[in-house]
């Protein structure tokens, strides 16, 4: 009974994910395609769950449901004062035809790439090496001490996105609109607390388990996301910005001093000591979530936030 | 230089002292459920609670406080009304014929200006057959669907218990 | 676990198809974010197949979860920049210096 | 164990609840009718989450699901103060949600 | 089978119709305020039961007060979240069924 059931379940999960991904790139409905949108992330969430991957359900449900539905639920409400976009009526099916053709022949390459790959992994390598990686969590041990240097990378990716979503101009205004609802500064004050414990919470797990410093980051910047929707004013204001930009790099450049102080103390780019490994990954851990919270909340500001939060509705 | 100081009383600042030693007993019994107990979480455990306490973005007022009494008679009516809030509407899902009655009432409030009214007004979502659509200075607007005098008779037992639990006075002027 | 590649094929189709042929940017962004999805999920099936659990393909999709929710941002950023129609409201203004 | 098979039968059963509700998403007919139904899912998967995190005994679950409670709140309240105000302007009032929806 | 460990059971399995009736409702009832009465009162007691069934069954405190807490944040996410849209509906002129 139970092997039918858990095919049951993935059967079940394939196809609600494969009609939700339909609908949210083809639906008529702008909002449709939207709202299938974050509830496949939902159930992504389930299906890493399915495959003991209980670090990226985490990162899923932080980014997926939290961030990603916030930036593209108020992306619509500034998108729909322009014209309505046209839904995707005419559909030519040669051209259909060739694009899935194409996106076939993509899939078939990469299949066969991924086909080629050395069967046994990296676990037996990871495994082997784990004791001298500072922390127990194989894929915190991963990230900020086998691999730092993609960490490194992709929290400047994100730096880099901040930087081109500032570029682009100011926050657009309203950059918080009218509270519709008492109910919603005190929905923002009695959760922003767990928010925080939430976020030390999985920062410590990271060490032993899965957590981590984006899942830890993710939940705190979605947390800011909420409480600025609620009411809540921001602190960092200042000229030019100054205490945003100082935690926006936070994370970047403690990377990159620890990077140099390893070449510095004779070791190889981002090799720590093994004694000092868990101390350099514990500031590391701190000091990337900081960021990563602070950037993604960056992020779903759409724009450089102003230097005075004077100005806007409720502050 | 000169504005750091400025920018970290504004983080701290709008929390009330008078307030810190609740919060701080509250969120060290959260951070113990969070962590299921774990000794070891408290080195984390000590700036993340000292954090939620203090840092708060929200300007200082502490909208309620509880009852320990009043939290004690709260909690059997919340189960009792909750269950039969379920009950109620999973029988009219399963009627064949949906027997539905909606009707607007305007409810007028007993209870203080102040957290207390978005409170009850939230806690009747999960009421049996109420549904808060409109808050006003003056009352509030009830969806129901069901018999609208024990609907009432429900909510101004709850509005006692609110009172009760949130320690505020109610006041018949209306 | 033949299922969950068979799943990462399927949503890959959808969401090259919808890359390429949905009209709307907005329409457009979910593609891409189903395309990774789509990827992500083939990575970490591989990862489940080989024993002792494979953590490298774990953090390698954190990463990329990461950069795709930077992607989304910036394009959303711009998309609705885009779409503002030239009013200076929605578009963003510089704030009045005093 | 017995109960473990009981557990993934009403696993199952949450999942298709989830599968059934996604009719909603399909016919709306209001954008707050969608809203609702991803809401909805959202308590089941957490129902979900939780029956495996209890059967598997494993509390890296329990966190998932923490974080989705946490979370479940962001989408309705940007969804209400960002998404919904702008979606269509208001419209004379309509007799029925269901029957004469766009 | 201990006796706890049925009675956990028997209150997971108690809480599932409640969940599933509020599907229903949601399928069934004729416009967004009729649904939302469905849903916050069906999804919440039938996550309620199955948070104190899944309590029971783990036989840990910390897992069942853990349970607990996870419950009580989705009853504040549902109970804001209901009447928020409830409000904004009403705000936005959208007319109740039946009136």
């Amino acid at each position: 009974m139970a092997p039918l059931a858990s095919h049951a379940y993935d059967l079940l999960l394939a196809g609600a994910l494969l009609w939700l991904a339909w609908q949210a790139t083809h639906a008529a409905d702008l909002f449709r395609s939207v709202i299938s949108f974050i509830v496949f992330g939902l159930l992504m969430a389930l299906a890493w769950i399915r495959l003991d991957a209980p670090d990226i359900a985490l990162a899923e449900a932080a980014i997926g449901a939290g961030v990603t539905g916030a930036l593209l639920l108020s992306a619509l409400g500034r998108l729909t004062s322009a014209p309505a976009e046209k839904p995707a009526a005419t559909r030519r099916w040669p051209g259909t035809i060739a694009v899935l053709a194409l996106a076939a022949t993509v899939l078939a390459l990469l299949g066969a790439a991924a086909w080629q790959l050395p069967a046994p992994g990296l676990g037996d390598a990871v495994a082997g090496h784990m004791p001298r990686a500072g922390v127990d969590n194989p894929v915190t041990g991963v990230l900020l001490n086998f691999r730092a240097f993609d960490t490194l990378l992709e929290i400047g990716v994100l730096l880099l996105a901040v930087v081109a979503i500032w570029s682009l101009g100011p926050t657009p205004e309203p950059l918080v609109p009218a509270i519709p609802s008492p109910a919603l500064p005190a929905l923002g004050r009695m959760l922003w607390p767990m928010f925080v414990l939430a976020t030390f919470y999985l920062l410590w797990r990271g060490t032993h388990a899965p957590g981590g410093a984006f899942q830890a980051g993710a939940v705190l910047g979605a947390g800011g996301i909420l409480v600025i929707l609620a009411g809540a004013r921001p602190w960092l204001t200042g000229e030019d910005n100054g205490p945003w930009r100082w935690l926006l790099s936070l994370g970047v450049v403690t990377m990159l001093l620890a990077a140099l102080s390893t070449t510095l103390i004779g070791q190889r780019f981002f090799e720590y000591p093994e004694s000092a490994a868990a101390g350099v990954i514990l500031v590391l851990e701190i000091t990337a979530a900081i960021s990563i919270a602070m950037l993604l909340f960056a992020a779903y500001l759409n724009g450089q936030p102003p230097a005075r939060w004077r100005g806007y509705p409720h502050s | 230089m000169t504005r750091i100081p400025s920018f970290i009383r504004d983080i701290i600042g709008r929390t009330r002292p008078r307030d810190l030693p609740g919060r701080l007993i509250l969120y060290a019994g959260l951070w113990w459920l969070i962590t299921g107990g774990d000794a070891g979480a408290w080195t984390w455990g000590a700036p993340a609670v000292a954090g939620a306490a203090i840092i708060s973005p929200f300007p200082g007022r502490s909208p309620w406080q509880i009852s320990i009494p009043g939290a004690l008679t709260f909690l059997p009516v919340f189960v009792a009304f909750s269950l039969r809030g379920a009950l109620d509407v999973a029988r009219r899902a399963l009627h064949p014929r949906r027997p539905l009655n909606p009707a607007l009432l305007d409810y007028p409030w007993r209870l203080p200006d102040n957290g207390s009214r978005v409170f009850l007004a939230n806690l009747i979502n999960l009421m049996p057959g109420t549904l808060c659509v409109r808050i006003t200075g003056r009352a509030m607007t009830v969806h129901t669907i069901g018999d609208t005098t024990r609907t009432l008779s429900g909510l101004a037992e709850l509005e006692a218990r609110t009172a009760m639990l949130l320690k505020q006075p109610l006041h018949d002027e209306h | 676990m033949m299922l969950y590649l068979l799943l990462a094929s399927g949503l890959f189709l959808i969401g090259c198809h919808g890359l390429f042929a949905s009209e709307g940017m907005l329409r457009k962004l979910l593609a891409l974010n189903v395309l990774s999805s789509a990827v992500f999920l083939a990575f970490v099936t591989i990862a489940r197949m080989s024993d002792p659990l494979d953590p490298v393909p774990h953090a390698i999709v954190l990463t990329g979860l990461v950069v795709t929710v930077s992607t989304t941002a910036v394009a959303l950023a711009i998309v609705i920049r885009l779409a503002a129609g030239g009013s200076d409201l929605s578009r963003g203004r510089r704030e009045e210096d005093e | 164990m017995m109960s473990t098979d009981v557990h993934i039968v009403i696993v199952v059963i949450l999942l298709l609840n989830i599968v059934v509700g996604l009719v909603r998403i399909l016919r709306g007919p209001e954008s707050a009718d969608r809203m609702l139904a991803a809401e909805m899912f959202a308590t089941s998967a957490v129902a979900i989450i939780l029956i495996l995190a209890v059967t598997t005994s494993s509390p890296a679950l329990m966190d998932v699901a923490l974080v989705f409670a946490l979370l479940s709140a962001l989408a309705v309240v940007t969804f209400v103060s960002r998404a919904w105000s702008a979606l269509n302007p208001p419209q004379p009032p309509k007799h029925d949600g269901e029957e004469d929806g766009p | 089978m201990t006796l706890t460990e049925w009675l956990g059971t028997a209150l997971v399995i108690a809480g599932v119709p409640f969940l599933l009736s509020g599907t229903l409702g949601l399928l069934r009832f004729p416009d967004v305020y009729t649904r939302l009465h469905a849903l916050a009162k069906g999804d919440n007691v039938g996550l309620g039961l199955i948070c104190v069934g899944l309590g029971i069954q783990s036989g840990s405190v910390t897992v069942a007060l853990k349970l607990l807490l996870i419950w009580v944040l989705m009853l504040i996410a549902s109970a804001t979240g209901a009447g928020l849209i409830a409000r904004t509906a009403l705000a936005r002129g959208l007319k109740p069924w039946g009136l």
